[in-house]
C-alpha cells in the first residue's frame, strides 16, 4: 500500500509513462535490506525515496539498559565494517567524561587498528563497487586482500569483524607478538596489489565513462545534507575528523586529507583509492614506533560517568561517527545517540540520482558506501 | 573562534537566549518560538556561520522533551550546541529546522519516530524505522512486555 | 586431398543411400530429419553443459578460485547435477502473467538458437544445410531470439523484466547491424555467402591473415558485437544482476529458466563458431604458404579438432572480456554502436573493397 | 580535423585501458596454482584457529574433574545480553560451615555475542574462550549448555 501512499504524499500523480519500482528490500545492489522507492520514466530516475527500518534493532534503547563497557559490543554491530572505530568512539567518549588519559601505546595501537579497519572497509567497498558495476572479478580480488587484514584482527582481537577491541580505558588485550610482523608483511603485500586495483578498474575506460560527471553533489549540498567521509570529501567538503579534531595517535602522524572537487562518482571512487594509500602510509609511520607500556589503565569495576553530556567525533570508514552520551551519574547512560555517517549520507541519494539512469543510481549508491545496520541502528 | 569568544559573541548577539559554557561546547538554550529564527541566524551570520548540523538528538528529560542540535562551522571550525525544550511531554511540538539544514529533515523524522516529537512545518514527517501505530520506544515510559526483558 | 581420411561426406552419404534403398523417399527423409534433429539436440545439450562448466572453471581461474570441486572429480558432474535440479524444480508463474506468451517465450529463444546452429560446418561433410546465402540466413535467424526475450520480459508482468527486455531489444537491434556489417566485410573478401565456399577459400591462409588489417578490425568488431548480441558481460544489460535482479528471466524458474540459460550458451557457441569459420578458417588446418612439411603435419589433426579448438579459443576470449570489464550503461551501449562501431565498420568495408580491388592481400 | 584525431586517439586509448585490465586477469588465469580457495571440510585437520579466537565460552576442567569457578556471578553481571546464568547451592563444609558453591553454570550460546567481557571479568580465570566454531545444531535447546561438568568440584586453593 505504501506505493499509493507515496503518490498521495507527494501530491502529484504518476504521469502515463512513469512508473514506480521497489528496489529492495531484497535487491542485489542495496547491500542489505534497504528499500528504495524509485520513480522512473523509462530508464530515467525521477525520484528516489529511501525506506529504512528493516533491521532497526533499537541499539540506542538497548544502550540505556547496560553499562558502558557493555555498550562496546553493540557498536560493533552497527557499522560492522568499521567496528573498531565505533568501539573507539565510545571508549574515547567515556575516557573524556572520566578525564582518563590512556597510555601512548594504547593510542598507537588504536590508530593502527583504525587504519587497518579503514583499509578493510575500503577494500570491501572497492570489490562491491566493482560488482555493482558488473565487474565480478574485482569482488574476489578485494576479498582476497581483505582476508589478510581480518586474519591480523583475528590473531590480535580474537574476532574478525566484531572485534570489541577498544574498551573504556584501553584495549581488551595487548597486541599479539606477531602483530607488527604481520602488519608489515601485509603492507608490502598490499602495496603490490593496490596498483592492480587501478589497472583493473580505475583506469578502465568503461568505468570512467560510467562514473564521470554522474551523481553530482555540490559542496553546498554536501554540507547541507551532512555528507561526510570519502563521499563528502569528493565534493570538496573538508570533513576529516582525524585532521580537524585529532584523537588517539593522529596528532603524531603526517597524512593528507584527500580532497577532490569534481563532486561526481569518479571523484568518490578515487578519493577512496587514494585514502587506501594514505592509510598504508599512516600505518607505516606508526607500526615500528609502538611505545612500550600498559595496554590499559586500571578502571573501576563499575564505571560511572559524571552527570553531564559528552560528545565524541571520530572518522569512521564511511564518514563522521559521533557518540553523544547523556549521563545522569548512574552506571548506565541516560541517553545515547549514535550519529552514524550512513544515515546522513543516504538521504543525499535522491539529490544525486535525479535525472540519471538506473545503472547510475546503483553506481551512486555504491559510492556512498551504505551499510544498512549503520543507518537503521 | 574559541569557546570563550564564541560565548561572548553569542551572548551579545542573542540576548534573549540562555548561553552557558558546557564541558565541551558552548551551549545555547532557546525557546521554541525563537528556534527557527535563531537557527537561521546561526547559519547565516558570517562571523559564526554554523552551516553544518552534524547531530540532532531527541532526549526525553522526564518532565519534558528536548532536542539537542550539534553545530559545526566548516568555515571557522568551531562548534556549539543548541538546545530547545518542549513544553509538553506527552504531545511535544517543536518547530522544524529542516528549512535551515536539509539534513535535519531526516534526523527530525528519526526523532519523531523514536520519541514522538512532532515538528511543525516539516514537509515529510513520517515514521522512519518503525511501523505506524508502534509506540515511541526511546521515551522513558515505553513499555513492551514482549520484547523488553527486565533483568 | 590430405584430409580425406577425416571427411564425413562418405559416412553421411552412405547413411542416406542406405535409407533411400530401404524405405520410400518420404520415410527416408523423415528418418534423416529425426536423426539430424536428435544429433543436434544431444550435441547442444552436452556442449551447453560443458560450456557452463567451462565458464565456471574459467571464471574461477580468473578470480583465483577453484570453482566447482564437489560433484565428481574436479566438479565435472556439477552442471549435470544443476541441470537435474532445474528439471525437477517447480514451475512458478506470476499470477497476472500472460499465460500463452509467458510459456512460449523460452521456446522461441531456444528454437532461434537451434535454427542458427544448423548452418554451421563442423567438419567436411558435417553440415546439415549448405545455403548459398548462409551468412544472410544466419544474421536473419540469430535476431529472432530477441523476439523471445521481448515476449518474456513483457509477459512476466514484472517491471524489472520489462526494463531488461526493452534494453535487450534496443541492444540487439543495434548490434545486429555491426554483426552483419563485419560479416559483410568478410563476404566482400570471400566473394561468397556460402559457408562451405568461405571455408574452402581459407585453404592456404585463414582470412584473418590473408585479409590482414581490415579483416582484423572486422574480427574485433565481430567479437564485440557478437558478445553484445549474446547478452553476455560486459553487455549483459538485459539481465544486469546488480540493477535488474535477473532482467528478462526474473520470473522464470525450473526448466524454462534452463532453456534461457542454455540458449545463452548456445548463442555463445554460435557466435564463436561463426567467428571461427569466417575469420579463423573453420575446420581448415593452419597452413602457411610454402612450409610444405609443416602444412602436412597440420593436416593430420582432424578438422573437427581444428574447428572446436578455434571455437573454444574464441569462447575463452569472450569469457575473458566478461570476467574483466564492468558493465556498460544503456546509453553507452548505443553510443558504442552508433558512434564507434558503425562508422569504423563502414570505413572498414570500404577498406576491404579497396584491398580486394587492388588485390593487396595474400 | 582536430576532433577527428581526438576521436581516433580516444578509441585507441580506450582499447589500451581495456587491454591493461585484461592483462591483470590473465596473469591470475595463467597462474592457477596461486588460488586462495580453502576447501573447508576437507582441510579440517590442518585448520588451526588463532589462540585468541573467540568461539564459545568454556570452563576448563582438570583430569580430576576440578574447575576454578567459585560461582561468584561476576560473569553474569558483566554479560551484556544475559547469556550466563549461575545457579548456586549451599553445602556444609567439613568444618561445619555453610558455603555457597556453584551448582550449574548455564551458558546460552544462542544469545552470546562473544564480547569477551565475562572472561575478562572472571576473578579466578575459570572460564575461557574456546576454539570451536562449528556450532550449528538442529535444536535450539542444544545451544544452552551447562559449563561445569556433572560431579565436578572446585579445585583446591581457589580464593573465594
Amino acid at each position: 500500500m505504501s506505493e499509493i501512499r507515496e503518490v498521495i504524499i507527494n501530491n502529484d500523480r504518476l504521469a502515463t509513462d512513469e512508473y514506480l519500482v521497489n528496489m529492495g528490500p531484497q535487491h542485489p545492489s542495496t547491500h542489505g535490506v534497504l528499500r528504495l522507492l524509485v520513480r522512473l520514466e523509462g530508464e530515467k530516475v525521477l525520484n528516489v525515496q529511501p525506506h529504512t527500518g528493516y533491521i532497526h534493532s533499537g541499539i540506542e534503547k538497548m544502550c540505556e539498559a547496560i553499562s558502558y563497557p557493555q555498550i562496546i559490543h553493540l557498536t560493533d554491530r552497527m557499522d560492522y565494517l568499521s567496528a573498531h572505530m565505533n568501539n573507539e568512539a565510545v571508549a574515547l567518549c567515556v575516557e573524556k567524561a572520566l578525564q582518563v588519559e590512556v597510555p601512548d601505546r594504547v593510542k598507537y595501537i588504536r590508530t593502527i587498528m583504525d587504519e587497518l579497519s579503514r583499509l578493510a572497509s575500503h577494500q570491501l567497498w572497492w570489490c562491491v563497487f566493482g560488482m555493482d558495476m558488473g565487474a565480478l572479478t574485482t569482488f574476489f580480488y578485494g576479498l582476497r586482500d581483505r582476508e589478510k587484514i581480518l586474519d591480523i584482527f583475528e590473531e590480535t582481537c580474537g574476532a574478525r569483524m566484531t572485534v570489541s577491541y577498544s574498551t573504556p580505558g584501553g584495549l581488551m588485550f595487548d597486541i599479539h607478538p606477531n602483530f607488527q610482523k604481520r602488519v608489515k608483511e601485509f603492507i608490502t603485500y598490499f602495496r603490490t596489489k593496490l596498483p592492480e586495483y587501478d589497472k583493473l578498474l580505475s583506469g578502465n575506460v568503461i568505468l570512467r565513462e560510467r562514473a564521470e560527471g554522474i551523481g553530482h553533489l555540490s559542496l553546498k549540498d554536501a554540507i547541507d545534507f551532512g555528507v561526510t567521509g570519502p563521499s563528502g570529501r569528493a565534493s570538496g567538503f573538508s570533513c576529516d575528523m582525524r585532521k580537524h579534531h585529532p584523537y588517539s595517535a593522529y596528532p603524531f602522524v603526517k597524512f593528507n586529507e584527500i580532497l577532490d572537487h569534481r563532486c561526481d562518482t569518479l571523484a568518490r571512487y578515487e578519493v577512496r583509492i587514494l585514502e587506501m594509500y594514505e592509510s598504508l602510509s599512516i600505518i607505516e609511520q606508526l607500526i615500528d614506533n609502538i611505545p612500550e607500556g600498559d595496554y590499559a589503565v586500571k578502571m573501576k569495576g563499575v564505571i560511572k560517568l559524571p552527570e553531564g553530556e559528552f560528545y565524541q567525533r571520530v572518522e569512521s570508514a564511511r564518514g563522521e561517527f559521533g557518540v553523544y552520551i547523556v549521563s545522569d551519574g548512574k552506571k548506565n547512560p541516560y541517553r545515547v545517540k549514535f550519529r552514524s555517517p550512513g544515515f546522513s549520507n543516504m538521504f543525499a541519494l535522491n539529490k544525486m540520482a535525479k535525472g540519471h539512469k538506473i545503472a547510475d543510481l546503483v553506481a551512486i549508491m555504491s559510492t556512498l558506501d551504505l551499510i544498512i545496520p549503520d543507518i537503521d541502528r | 573562534m574559541t569557546n570563550e569568544e564564541l560565548q561572548s559573541y553569542l551572548t551579545e548577539r542573542f540576548p534573549e537566549a540562555e548561553i552557558k559554557p558546557g564541558p565541551q561546547y558552548v551551549e545555547m538554550i532557546v525557546t521554541n518560538a525563537a528556534l527557527n529564527k535563531t537557527a537561521r541566524q546561526l547559519k547565516q551570520l558570517d562571523e559564526i556561520s554554523f552551516d553544518y548540523l552534524f547531530c540532532l538528538t531527541g532526549v526525553d528529560y522526564a518532565e519534558n522533551m528536548g532536542i539537542v542540535y550539534h553545530l559545526d562551522s566548516t568555515v571557522h571550525r568551531h562548534m556549539m550546541v543548541l538546545k530547545v525544550r518542549t513544553a509538553d511531554r506527552v504531545n511535544p511540538v517543536i518547530d522544524t529546522v529542516s528549512d535551515v539544514w536539509i539534513t535535519a529533515k531526516y534526523h527530525e523524522r528519526e526523532a519523531y519516530d523514536l520519541l514522538g516529537i512532532h515538528f511543525n512545518n516539516h514537509t515529510d514527517l513520517r515514521r522512519l524505522f518503525l511501523d505506524d501505530g508502534w509506540g515511541f520506544p526511546l521515551r522513558k515510559d515505553y513499555v513492551d512486555e514482549v520484547r523488553i526483558v527486565e533483568r | 586431398m590430405a584430409f580425406n581420411i577425416y571427411d564425413f561426406t562418405t559416412l553421411t552419404h552412405s547413411i542416406h543411400v542406405g535409407l533411400a534403398e530401404s524405405f520410400s523417399p518420404v520415410v527416408a527423409t523423415t528418418i534423416e530429419w529425426i536423426i539430424v534433429g536428435v544429433t543436434y539436440l544431444l550435441f547442444v545439450a552436452l556442449f551447453g553443459l560443458f560450456l557452463v562448466y567451462a565458464e565456471r572453471k574459467v571464471c574461477a581461474a580468473f578470480q583465483q578460485r577453484l570453482g566447482p570441486m564437489r560433484v565428481g572429480p574436479w566438479g565435472l558432474l556439477q552442471t549435470i547435477a544443476d541441470f537435474i535440479k532445474l528439471l525437477m524444480k517447480e514451475l512458478i508463474m506470476p499470477r497476472k502473467a500472460d499465460w500463452f506468451l509467458y510459456n512460449i517465450a523460452p521456446f522461441i529463444v531456444i528454437i532461434a538458437s537451434f535454427m542458427a546452429i544448423a548452418i554451421l560446418p563442423f567438419a567436411p561433410g558435417l553440415q546439415s544445410f549448405d545455403f548459398d546465402i548462409g551468412i544472410f540466413y544466419l544474421t536473419a535467424v540469430s535476431s529472432v531470439g530477441v523476439i523471445g526475450i521481448l515476449i518474456a520480459g513483457w509477459s512476466s508482468n514484472n517491471k524489472y523484466s520489462l526494463i531488461g527486455a526493452m534494453r535487450s531489444g534496443a541492444q540487439i537491434l543495434s548490434y545486429e547491424l555491426s554483426v552483419s556489417l563485419s560479416l559483410l566485410t568478410m563476404v566482400v573478401f570471400a566473394g561468397s555467402m556460402q559457408f562451405s565456399t568461405i571455408v574452402e577459400g581459407q585453404r592456404d591462409a585463414w582470412y584473418i591473415f590473408s585479409g590482414h588489417i581490415p579483416a582484423m578490425i572486422a574480427f574485433i568488431i565481430f567479437l564485440i558485437a557478437g558478445t553484445a548480441e549474446t547478452n553476455r558481460g560486459p553487455f549483459d544489460l538485459a539481465e544486469a544482476e546488480s540493477e535488474l535482479v535477473a532482467g528478462f528471466h526474473t520470473e522464470y524458474s525450473g526448466v524454462k529458466f534452463a532453456m534461457f540459460f542454455l540458449a545463452e550458451y548456445i548463442n555463445l557457441f554460435i557466435i564463436s563458431a561463426v567467428a571461427a569459420t569466417v575469420f579463423l578458417g573453420g575446420w581448415m588446418p593452419l597452413h602457411f604458404g610454402n612450409l610444405e612439411s609443416f602444412n602436412h603435419v597440420m593436416d593430420f589433426i582432424p578438422p573437427v579438432v581444428w574447428f572446436f579448438g578455434k571455437v573454444l579459443f574464441v569462447i575463452f576470449i569472450i569469457m575473458w572480456f566478461k570476467w574483466t570489464f564492468p558493465r556498460l550503461r544503456v546509453d553507452q551501449i548505443l553510443t558504442l554502436e552508433w558512434k564507434y562501431l558503425l562508422p569504423i565498420n563502414l570505413v572498414n568495408i570500404l577498406l576491404m573493397a579497396l584491398v580486394v580491388l587492388t588485390k593487396f592481400h595474400f | 580535423m582536430k576532433s577527428f584525431i581526438e576521436y581516433i586517439v580516444s578509441v585507441f586509448k580506450g582499447l589500451w585501458t581495456l587491454l591493461v585490465g585484461m592483462k591483470v586477469t590473465a596473469k591470475y588465469f595463467f597462474t592457477p596454482w596461486n588460488h586462495v580457495t580453502q576447501q573447508y571440510p576437507e582441510n579440517r585437520d590442518t585448520l588451526v584457529m588463532f589462540e585468541r579466537f573467540r568461539g564459545e565460552v568454556i570452563m576448563p576442567h582438570t583430569e580430576n574433574n576440578e574447575h576454578l569457578c567459585t560461582g561468584c556471578g561476576i560473569c553474569e553481571i558483566n554479560c551484556p545480553n544475559g547469556s550466563i546464568e549461575i545457579i548456586s547451592k549451599s553445602i556444609l563444609t567439613p568444618e561445619g560451615k555453610k558455603k555457597r558453591i556453584i551448582d550449574q553454570h548455564i551458558y546460552h550460546l544462542g544469545m552470546c555475542t562473544l564480547c569477551n567481557l565475562c572472561v575478562k571479568a572472571c576473578p579466578t580465570g575459570a572460564i575461557v574462550m574456546g576454539q570451536k566454531f562449528e556450532h550449528a545444531v538442529w535444536d535450539r535447546a542444544l545451544l544452552t549448555k551447562v559449563l561445569n561438568q556433572p560431579g565436578s568440584k572446585i579445585a583446591e586453593g581457589v580464593k573465594e
